[in-house]
Order: C-alpha cells, then sequence, then structure tokens
C-alpha cells in the first residue's frame, strides 16, 4: 500500500502488512471476508489452513485497530471473542465434560465457512465472466411483433331487435301514461277539493259526494277520482282533519270534519 | 476467397454476416456490414452465401432498399397473429338502428332517424357495417338519392332468419306481449291512481315466456 | 410424422417455429409455440430438427430453462459492439449475491448473511429484484416461514445458461460439499447492525488488493 495514512505512520512501528491491513479496515466485507484474506496469506487449500493460526493472526489485527483507535464495527469484536474462546480451547486438551460442539467441529466449521465463502466469490467471478447477453450474445434487434387482431363476437339475438323495434314502434303509445293527465284525478287536485268542501261536511257523509263534477261518470275516470279522494281523505284524516267511517266491508265511505 | 488470406474463411464471415444482421434494429448495407467486419472481409460474398442458405426457411434475406435485413417468410405472417376473440353487447342504439333497417329496409339515414326521433351518430352505422349485418343498398329514385341500407346474408344467418319477411310483424310483437310498455320515470302516483296499473305489472317483468303461449 | 396427416409435414412445421422464434425477442416455450401453430403440429420434434440446423452457425438456438430463443453466437460478439448495452456494473456484494442465490436456491436472506458473514444491503437483492435476475419464490416450511430467493429465467437468458443445473463448476461445489445446508456452528456473525454498513462500504471499493506485493 503506497498511500499516505499519517495516523498510521505516527503509530510504534507495526509490521508494514499489519500497517496495510489497519489502514484498510472498512474495505473488508466483514470478520469473515477479513479472516479469508488473513487465511489466504496461510494457504491456498483453505481446509487445511491452522485456525489457530488464523485466530492469533485476526486477534492481533484487532488488537493494533483497537490501539490505533480505529473503530471496529460490533461484528469483528463478536467475531473477535469467538476467536478468542476457540484459541483457548484448542490451546487446553479436550474437556470430555464440555457441552456444545467439540473445539474440531468449531475449527472445521470455520474453515468450511471460509472456503464456501472463496467458492462463491469464484463463482460469482465465473458467472460474471460468461458471455453476457447484450454483451456478447444478442437478440433480435428487430423482433417482429404479433399483430393482436380483435374478433369482437356481438350479442344480440332476435328477441333484442324484435324488441327494439317494438319499443320504437309503440314509443308514442305509451306516452299518455307518463304526460296526459286528462283521465287523471291527482291526489294533489283530490286534496286541494278535500280542504275547501270538508268544512261544509259537518256530518257523516259519502265520499263519493266529493268526486269532481264530471269524473262520476265514464268508469276509468270514477276509479281515478275516486282512489285519489279516497287517498285524499287519508292524509286529511292523519292531519286531524276530518274522520272516517265505514259500516262494513265494501260499504260505503263517508267522512266528516273533525268536530 | 484466396485460401492462404489472413482474413477469416469464407464460412466465417457467412456466420458474422449472419450474425450482424439478425442484431441489427435497422437493415444494413454492404457498407454497414464491412464497417464492422474485420479488414479484407466480402460481406456481398457472404451475403450472397447466406442468401442462398436461407431460401425456403421460415425467415428469409430480405432486401430493403440496398439494405438487408431478416424477415419471417410471407407465407408464415399468419404465425404472427393473435387471435382474440371478444364478446360484446350490441348497444342499445345499434339495436334499434339494426331493427329498423331490418323492418324497413331499403331505409334511408332519414329515414332511420325520423323513426328513432334522434338524430344519428356517425359510428352506429359504420358499426353495423364493419360487423358485416348492414351493407348499402341501391340508391333511392327520389331528390338527392340518398343511399338507402339494407341487411345482410350474415345478419339473417346469425338471427337464424331465411329472409327479412320472417320478421314478426308489429301485430304479432304485440300479441307477442313484446311491447315494452315500461314508461320513461313518472309519477308512480298518478299512475296508481289511473287504470295503468295492469300496464306497469307488465313492465317488471318483460316475461321471458312471451312466446310460450 | 405420420405421413397422411392433415397437419403440416414436418419440414413446414420446421418453417414455422423458426419464424416464431425469430421474430420473438423474448424466449418462448413450447406451449407458446403450439398455442401459435395450427392444430396437431409437434413444435418438440421441429425444435429438435432446427437445433441440429442451426449449429455452429452465426445465430444459435439457446435453451433458456423451459423456452427457447434465438441468440447471437458468443464469439462474434465483438461485431456488434456498438450495440453493448451498459449495464450498470454490480458491486462485488451484488455478484456475490447473485452467486449464492443461483448456487442455493432456493435460499433465504439468513442464509446469504450466513453465507457471506454479513448482513445484506437492503439495496443489494432489490437490485437484482430489479434488473429481473431474482425473484421471490416459495417461502419456507420452517419457523416464521421466510421467503426464499430464486433466480429467474431472465437470468438463465443472459448468461447463457439453459438450467441452474448447467451453472459453472455446479458439480464440483456439490461434490466438495459446499453447498449443503450446514447448522452454523460458529459465533452467528453479521446480524449486528454495523455489517449492513460494511456491505456498503465495500460495495464502493472492492479493494481485494490490500496483499498486492
Amino acid at each position: 500500500m503506497n498511500g499516505p495514512a499519517p495516523t498510521v505512520h505516527d503509530s510504534a512501528a507495526p509490521l508494514p502488512s499489519d500497517e496495510a491491513l489497519i489502514v484498510d479496515v472498512p474495505g473488508w466485507d466483514g470478520p469473515l471476508d477479513l479472516l479469508l484474506t488473513l487465511a489466504r496469506t496461510q494457504k491456498v487449500d483453505l481446509m487445511q489452513i491452522s485456525v489457530l493460526a488464523l485466530a492469533e493472526q485476526y486477534l492481533v489485527f484487532v488488537d493494533r485497530a483497537r490501539a490505533l483507535r480505529i473503530e471496529l464495527a460490533a461484528d469483528y469484536l463478536v467475531m473477535a471473542a469467538w476467536l478468542a474462546f476457540l484459541k483457548s480451547r484448542l490451546l487446553l486438551p479436550p474437556d470430555p465434560a464440555a457441552e456444545g460442539p467439540s473445539t474440531d467441529d468449531m475449527a472445521a466449521h470455520l474453515a468450511f465457512q471460509l472456503d464456501r465463502l472463496a467458492a462463491m466469490r469464484d463463482a460469482a467471478a465465473r458467472l460474471m465472466a460468461r458471455p453476457r447477453l447484450g454483451r456478447d450474445r444478442f437478440v433480435r434487434g428487430a423482433p417482429e411483433a404479433v399483430a393482436r387482431t380483435r374478433t369482437v363476437h356481438w350479442q344480440a339475438g332476435l328477441i333484442d331487435l324484435m324488441q327494439a323495434y317494438a319499443r320504437l314502434r309503440t314509443r308514442d303509445e305509451f306516452r299518455p301514461y307518463a304526460f296526459d293527465r286528462r283521465d287523471v284525478w291527482t291526489l294533489e287536485e283530490a286534496l286541494e277539493r278535500m280542504r275547501r268542501l270538508i268544512g261544509f261536511a259537518g256530518d257523516w257523509t259519502d265520499l263519493a259526494g266529493f268526486l269532481p263534477d264530471g269524473w262520476g261518470g265514464d268508469p276509468a275516470r270514477r276509479r281515478s277520482a275516486t282512489a285519489s279522494t279516497f287517498a285524499a281523505s287519508l292524509e286529511l284524516a292523519r292531519q286531524g282533519r276530518l274522520d272516517i267511517r265505514q259500516e262494513a266491508s265494501f260499504a260505503p265511505i263517508s267522512v266528516r270534519a273533525k268536530p | 476467397m484466396t485460401g492462404n488470406a489472413p482474413f477469416p474463411p469464407m464460412p466465417e464471415q457467412e456466420r458474422m454476416v449472419e450474425a450482424l444482421l439478425f442484431a441489427a434494429s435497422q437493415p444494413l448495407t454492404l457498407r454497414d456490414m464491412a464497417a464492422r467486419m474485420p479488414a479484407g472481409c466480402d460481406p456481398a460474398e457472404a451475403l450472397a452465401r447466406l442468401r442462398v442458405r436461407y431460401d425456403g426457411r421460415g425467415v428469409e434475406l430480405a432486401r430493403v432498399g440496398d439494405a438487408w435485413a431478416f424477415r419471417t417468410a410471407a407465407d408464415l405472417g399468419f404465425l404472427m397473429q393473435d387471435a382474440v376473440i371478444e364478446t360484446r353487447r350490441l348497444s342499445r342504439a345499434a339495436t334499434e338502428v339494426l331493427a329498423i333497417v331490418a323492418y324497413h329496409q331499403p331505409v334511408t339515414r332519414t329515414e332511420i332517424e325520423e323513426i328513432r326521433g334522434v338524430a344519428l351518430s356517425r359510428g352506429t352505422l359504420d358499426q353495423l357495417i364493419d360487423m358485416g349485418w348492414v351493407r348499402l343498398g341501391r340508391r333511392r329514385p327520389s331528390p338527392g338519392r340518398p343511399v338507402t341500407f339494407v341487411v345482410t346474408e350474415a345478419f339473417l344467418d346469425h338471427f337464424g332468419l331465411a329472409s327479412t319477411r320472417d320478421l314478426p310483424g308489429l301485430g304479432e310483437l304485440r300479441a307477442a306481449g313484446l311491447l315494452d310498455p315500461r314508461p320513461p320515470a313518472g309519477p308512480r302516483l298518478a299512475l296508481a291512481a289511473g287504470g295503468a296499473q295492469a300496464d306497469i305489472v307488465a313492465a317488471e317483468e318483460p316475461g321471458c315466456d312471451l312466446f310460450g303461449d
């Protein structure tokens, strides 16, 4: 490393390689990455490395980083603690009463993790080196779009057709129902008439007597006038302005002003 | 074509032209190809060989002006079509116009408008013509010689009619109860008081059993 | 393959498959092809014949998962340098994660973190998903039902792989036991908050040359 790093050079002469290590702490992709780099300096075959030596290297690294007040991320410290534990176990004779994985298992697993990480790095590099689409291999430059032809099946039956026609041709026939009130005595008209007349009905009077002049003959007109006059009398009864009486079913209905 | 040249052998050049034309988004001229290929190549010769190779295949080398491109063989164009079938209901306006044409043919646009009581929007007749149910008939020998409209064989086919004379007449429609007496929304009270009660009930139930009897 | 069948003869079917695959920029499955071709066609057989025909040509028939596509031969890429699509360079972290997903799929986020020994910064997987190379797979039927990640057909297409079984070195890695799921016996690394930061820094400065001497 030839980059200037004043804080490091001020310190008490560490080994040149260690110096490089410390300067580039943030350059590691976590403690496993750092361990892998350290292991590579030992051996190419990661399953043959000395885990004890590796643990020592790592711990030395962490100590130096601390001495230089370089802040290490928490997981570097977790790893340091674990490696210190592993180192102490590796230095002691195996304790048959110890629980959990054996020291050998732990060491082997670390070696496996390093080997696996190295393998994935290698795989990534091989993948990226493959002939790639858009760089080495190309798709059709002028793809021919598939034309979508839309076939619409129209849903219309003979009934629809005839109903449409019937609707058109009979439009005039049913207009009168809506707008021509020649033969309709409306509720409003009946109410108006009843209000005027009820004051004169001091005694029971047949409802038929309230029908307007000229509405008693034609059955359709009589029916309309009777219905709305009856409805109007109900409304006035509700308002407390008259009483209604019917002697029996289908008997004539009589009304009188409320006394 | 000299065998000992330092530039790629012809089969290799043919592969190059093939790849170039495949990947290009625009047709390429011989100049374009030569500019991309190693010096000393002969794209014209490679192209000529490639054309022979693709002759009669599913894709062919087509000449576009003085450039070249791969194109699907013309007889396979049908593969590039994706047919989508959709079912749609005819609009009320279209149904009415179709009914008028069927009952009154040959009929002019003005007559259709008179019967419907509203102006005909441009698209409605066009749509029916597009669908193949209505076509232009003879011109009416009256002032202005307006075109008339008639229904087509396809129409009769679709509706299962031998001829338009098979369409039931107005009287029959009425007898069958097909008249739709639904009034435009109006004051119900007045109607209820009048004699229209029976009609209202019919309107609410536009019976499917109209043809039952 | 019967001679008297009413459907197109095999050479004709071969032309159809050729045209379909040439026209499309996306890989097509046999189903896609069958859907476009006349009823009774056998795109699988037509495709097999077509593969032989295009073997060694400038344009090759590539298998992409369950689908097929024409792609220019990799050795001719130099001709198309002006067509190169500049893609954003992936960070080292992203390429590693991509490799881990490809070789270990279906793989959970925690497993990726275990293999790399650092927490995964949020953007890394997102970037790969955005590029269309990684997608969500099924949930793992284990406590918490974590989602898994798998590579896509676009990934296979991009790296010229017929399937994930063709990943480089897959056999050796498997034989070496490096793809085995192993219960971690070491410290649970990388799940501290600090790990993610290292990931980001590393992505920006891949610096592996610390021991350059």
